[in-house]
């Protein structure tokens, strides 16, 4: 006899576990409320990206087209990956002196695992990181950038 | 009122008095078979947007919703995929099996399709052993799985189609055992005449609570038949890769798949025929008022609701359970639904011999 | 057991092992050939009872390598590591530990795989990630990558 | 020459399982041998994205080498960037400011919460049921925008420095931590509802992959692996570090060392977590995030160990310093390593459909064995 | 409609499932490739042949399944007439029914609905 009560709580037991299994699901069929998925490129203005978000390198310039990288390659030797490359220059300052100056930022985005380091190495502030997240493009060349903008200087006072 | 049923009546006589009577059985042929495809068709396209859709409401998600309207036009555009991709035929398959597979599965559903009374009158074939040969045919598809698993010459397909086998066959017992109790209650195979049974309710009112259980072996045997989740073995996606039909792509993959679906359709309605009075309105004892206002309602409209309800259930099932193991499978067949079948049919003859059914 | 008690008992199975307590846990320092017997004693004498093989890797010196075996045990809560020292560079041998500490076997194909110490009676010592062609062991200081992403 | 055509004896079948297979979380290759539905054999072939981690670290200051263990585990990232963050400091004698302590437990245990979420509907998802990988990603979502607000980043967060961690605390972290932890704790019974109680679900994973504790100790085991079998292996309590003596929480221990259990560890330690988070909130010291430290850091000749519990268990980080700015040799000792030498052992006399389970609960991150 | 629909039937089958690979044979952009013709494992290739003899623990239930079928068989015109043949009818399904199950309880014994 306990082998049919047995038999028939297990029945009990197992059917009632699976409709309340099925009771939740049968709630969110139900309940579109609950969705969780956005409809992303359609909502790409609505994005609220944390300023922390670590998307890309990128360096800052002010309006009149300056910015504070010195070339001192600091970032270059904190990067773990090879990601940044600088190439120098030699400026002539008005004194006529020689003076080490950036000429070409080079960053390979494909390479970066945006790890923060470069920022947080660079002793001028002259880099930080962008939130901008959508990357991708057909060709891998066009991952390798140039951070400086053309004609851009060194701001005053940046040494 | 204008129904399915007359419109085909009409059409009948039309064509008899316009062509001679072997041109109008030809033409007949003809409408019907465009019919079928087309509704084949449909029933596809209907049926695997509405998992979709199903699967994302309870996966907290959206489903598809950017091609056509509400993304209703989703599956048309996977169809399209499927027609314009290469079918792969492996090298080391037995290429006349592999490629015959797609051809059984696909007749085996379309036999299934004749004797489902659609609306009031309206059948392709009224057959009077319909229940048999609903039962006989529907055992073929098991062929085709195993011809398509065994002929692909790949491992996990040839797996997935003896687990297959070895569940159909199995699940056949029950769901047969529970067929039989609508069976006896009426005392003919006719799908008509099951329906005209229950004109004055559902037998899943009339018959008790053993009538009750059958539905619910019924639906639990149907599941396991048609390979659906949580009795998926034969596709178990994350054991065997795609089980049976791994090694079949493009067209042929999809007319699996279109198969498969069609035999959910087919078994629901089934389902609903028997259990749930086919396209015969909800009627209730003697309210006369309420019945009349339910015979408003179209009869195919309360087919199609019942049988996708029923399709709406086994998604439901789907998208909630985990997948048995092969062992178990057969465990909660053997030591579980058929003795109780068994016995349930038994209880079924005395409620019918007692005439305790309303 | 303190670190004294545990290096009178090992110094029994060892007598040439030399000790170092300057880090976390006591290190033993011995040579390749002295391994085994002293493994054996390590796991089955009853007052170490070293069950649990956490850690097994081996380092290149250079002019020798050595495999590092750190061990604890789950009873007494006691840890050591053994140092193995193997002198000859080319051919590095060491007894292995497969049967003591089954976790071994695999920590044993990965140190043969990147340092090329073989493993002497290990059931099934092949290559684990590198492919069975490959030539040399990476993890060896003079060892050359052809493809060096950061030098690109 | 029957081992070569692949059939050992009359009936037995070998069939690959992986790189490419829906079941492995990750390009694991298994040789399964098989008799009929039953496994006789399991080999794991490995190496797939074998990167060679410890030699790329060989070459990498003590600053740099820290992120790259974020890619071998990547569910416990910042788990394993604790333990490297933790033998810099061992070796350079920091002491961590007691702010930057605390957020590193609480950041540790909301990874710990976010990466046994991920488990439990992988887990779910290997047994067949789809839908509760979903619903585990609505409340790993909420932990990884808090990541994101204030690491920086959702999954490699990146965020361990040596001597602290690299930002303070977004001032939005405590509310919405708060949060998270109020809403999670309402949904746990619906984790239950949906998976746990199910009888599927628990046939499936009761009796099946059974190890004795015997077994997981000699297997190496550890984490919630070997918790599962009565091998009290927590690291947090067995060596407790930054300060997880002081807290008051109680490690989640099974005896039945089967899949079930295992699944019963990882759902108690989410409610450890929980109570952890609970614990520390509200009591965030004031102070420094980050000691100071000079911009090259070395570190003196000698060799350091340090192991932090992460998610899958008792990860180790082994340096050995000549006394540079980069590490001599550098051996990351990862959980899952070890737990995948006890597979053959767990499986052997299985289904095929245990197999997945077996892979699931001993929740196997890829990346983290092929280093 | 007669029986001559299940030929409709059949040629809408074959002309369903013929149209459709055709179609895509026609549509379909192919290519050669040899590793397209190697069966699918993973990416890995096959070790050994597929159509070896291996143990089917599915076997013996298979050889269940045909006792129990034919006795469905049987069970069909039964359940037709069963209402009008009255009790007689009943009392011999029951000794009919009680006869199999006593060999499904032999089979359960004998261990056939173990798995192996």
């Amino acid at each position: 006899m306990s082998f049919l009560t047995n038999y028939f709580s297990t029945i009990y037991t197992s059917v009632r576990s699976l409709l309340k299994g099925m009771w939740k699901t049968g709630y969110y069929f139900t309940h579109h409320k609950e969705i969780i998925t956005q409809n992303y490129p359609e909502n790409r203005d609505s994005l609220n990206l944390p300023e922390r978000f670590r998307g890309e390198v990128v360096m800052t310039h002010n309006e009149e087209n300056e910015h504070r990288c010195t070339g001192c390659t600091a970032c270059e030797l904190a990067c773990p990956n090879g990601t940044i490359k600088i190439v120098t220059k030699f400026d002539i300052t008005p004194e006529g002196k020689k003076k080490k100056a950036l000429d070409t930022f080079v960053y390979h985005l494909e390479l970066c695992t945006m790890c923060n380091l470069c920022v947080e190495a660079c002793p001028t502030g002259a880099i930080k990181m962008d939130q901008a997240f959508e990357h991708s493009v057909y060709d891998r060349r066009l991952l390798t950038k140039k951070l400086n903008r053309p004609d851009s200087k060194l701001m005053e006072g940046v040494e | 009122m204008l129904s399915i049923a007359e419109i085909a009546n009409s059409l009948q006589q039309w064509l008899m008095a316009t062509f001679s009577p072997g041109w109008a059985t030809l033409i007949e042929f003809v409408l019907v078979g465009t019919l079928v495809l087309s509704f084949f068709a449909f029933l596809g396209l209907v049926l695997v947007f509405m998992e979709r859709k199903v699967s994302a409401y309870m996966q907290l998600r959206v489903g598809p919703n950017r091609v056509g309207f509400r993304g209703t036009a989703q599956t048309l555009a996977d169809t399209i995929k499927l027609v314009v991709k290469e079918g792969l035929t492996p090298d080391g398959a037995d290429k006349f099996l592999f490629n015959f597979a797609p051809f059984l599965v696909l007749i085996t559903s379309m036999l299934l399709m004749a004797p489902i009374a659609f609306a009031k009158d309206f059948q392709i074939w009224d057959i009077n052993i319909g229940v048999l040969y609903i039962s006989a045919v529907s055992s073929i598809s098991v062929i085709g799985v195993l011809m398509a698993g065994w002929s692909s010459n790949n491992k996990y397909s040839l797996l997935g189609a003896m687990r297959s086998g070895a569940q159909i066959v199995s699940y056949e017992l029950s769901a047969g055992l529970a067929i039989m109790s609508v069976v006896i209650l009426v005392g003919s195979l006719s799908l008509n005449d099951i329906i005209a049974s229950q004109q004055n309710g559902w037998w899943i009112f009339k018959g008790h609570i053993p009538v009750i259980i059958s539905f619910v072996i019924y639906i639990i045997a149907v599941t396991a038949e048609t390979n659906r989740a949580p009795f998926d073995l034969a596709e178990a996606e994350s054991e065997l890769t795609a089980g049976f039909h791994t090694e079949y792509s493009g067209m042929k993959f999809a007319l699996f798949f279109l198969a498969e679906y069609v035999n959910i359709f087919i078994v629901c309605a089934i389902g609903a025929t028997l259990f749930l009075g086919g396209w015969m309105p909800l009627h209730i004892g003697s309210w006369e008022g309420f019945n009349h206002i339910m015979d408003f309602i179209p009869s195919s409209v309360w087919f199609m609701g019942k049988t996708f309800f029923l399709i709406f259930v086994i998604m439901w099932f789907r998208w909630t359970f985990p997948r048995l193991r092969i062992d178990q499978l057969l465990n909660l067949e053997w030591k579980y639904l058929l003795p109780i079948s068994l016995f349930n049919l038994l209880l079924v003859t005395f409620i019918a011999l007692m005439g305790w059914h309303f | 057991m303190t670190n004294e008690e545990i290096k009178a008992v090992i110094s029994e199975y060892s007598p040439e092992a030399t000790f170092d307590e300057t880090g976390t846990w006591l290190n033993v320092m011995i040579q390749a050939t002295d391994w085994l017997p002293l493994a054996e004693a390590l796991r089955n004498h009853s007052a170490l009872d070293f069950d649990y093989l956490f850690c097994l890797t081996g380092v290149d010196w250079k002019t020798h390598l050595s495999v590092v075996y750190h061990l604890t045990s789950k009873k007494y809560g006691h840890s050591l590591v053994v140092k193995a020292k193997l002198d000859d560079r080319n051919d590095p041998v060491i007894e292995t530990v497969c049967g003591i500490w089954r976790t071994a076997e695999f920590h044993e194909r990965e140190v043969y795989d990147l340092l090329g110490v073989r493993f002497r009676n290990h059931p099934d010592l092949r290559r684990l990630f590198l492919t069975d062609d490959w030539k040399g062991f990476p993890l060896r200081k003079d060892y050359e990558d052809p493809i060096n992403m950061i030098k690109l | 020459m029957l081992e070569e055509i692949g059939t050992t004896e009359q009936g037995d079948l070998v069939i690959n399982v992986g790189p490419q297979h829906p079941s492995t979380h990750g390009v694991l290759h298994l040789v399964i041998t098989l008799n009929g539905e039953t496994i006789k054999k399991v080999e794991p072939h490995l190496g797939y994205i074998h990167r060679s981690i410890e030699k790329m670290c060989e070459s990498l200051t003590y600053r740099q080498f820290i992120y790259s263990t974020s890619r071998m585990d990547y569910l416990s990232a910042h788990m394993n960037n604790h333990a490297c963050a933790m033998a810099v400091e061992q070796g350079l004698g920091l002491e961590i400011p007691a702010r930057a302590r605390v957020i590193r437990i609480l950041m540790s245990e909301l990874t710990r919460l976010a990466s046994h979420q991920l488990w439990w509907g992988a887990m779910a998802m290997d047994v067949g049921a789809i839908t509760p990988f979903f619903h585990a990603f609505r409340e790993r979502e909420m932990i990884n925008d808090i990541m994101e607000e204030t690491c920086g980043a959702r999954l490699t967060m990146n965020y361990m420095v040596p001597g602290g961690v690299m930002f303070d605390l977004h001032p939005n972290f405590q509310v919405k931590t708060k949060d998270f932890v109020r809403f999670f704790r309402s949904k746990f019974d619906e984790y239950d509802e949906l998976v746990t109680n199910n009888i599927i679900f628990q046939e499936r994973m009761k009796n099946v992959g059974r190890i004795s504790a015997e077994d997981a100790v000699s297997f190496g085991c550890s984490g919630p692996v070997a918790r599962a079998s009565g091998v009290s292996s927590d690291i947090r309590k067995l060596a407790p570090y930054e300060g997880y003596d002081q807290l008051n929480f109680t490690e989640a221990l099974e005896t039945a060392g089967d899949n079930y259990a295992r699944y019963l560890v990882r759902m108690q330690e989410m409610r450890t977590s929980l109570s952890i988070i609970d614990q520390l909130i509200d009591n965030i010291p004031e102070g420094d995030f980050q000691a100071k430290t000079k911009a090259v850091l070395k570190l003196p000749k000698g060799e350091y160990y340090s192991r932090v519990e992460t998610a899958r268990g008792d990860f180790g980080v082994y340096i050995v310093s000549e006394g540079g700015t980069t590490p001599y040799r550098i051996k990351f000792r990862s959980p899952g390593f070890s737990n995948l030498s006890a597979l053959d052992h767990i499986a052997r006399g299985c289904k095929i459909g245990d197999l997945v389970a077996i892979m699931g609960s001993l929740d196997l991150v890829i990346p983290d064995i092929d280093r | 409609m007669g029986a001559g629909s299940l030929i409709v039937l059949i040629i809408c089958g074959i002309a369903f499932a013929g149209g459709g690979i055709f179609l895509s044979q026609v549509l379909a952009k192919t290519s050669t490739n040899p590793q397209k013709g190697e069966a699918y494992e993973c990416g890995v290739p096959t070790r050994g042949r597929s159509w070896i003899q291996f143990n089917v623990g599915y076997y013996l239930f298979a050889i269940l399944f045909l006792i129990f079928d034919v006795e469905l068989v049987f069970l069909y015109p039964w359940a037709v007439v069963v209402k009008d043949a009255g009790w007689m009818a009943f009392a011999e399904i029951v000794v009919f029914l009680f006869i199999l199950f006593l060999g499904f309880l032999y089979a359960h014994k004998k261990g056939a609905l173990k798995w192996m």
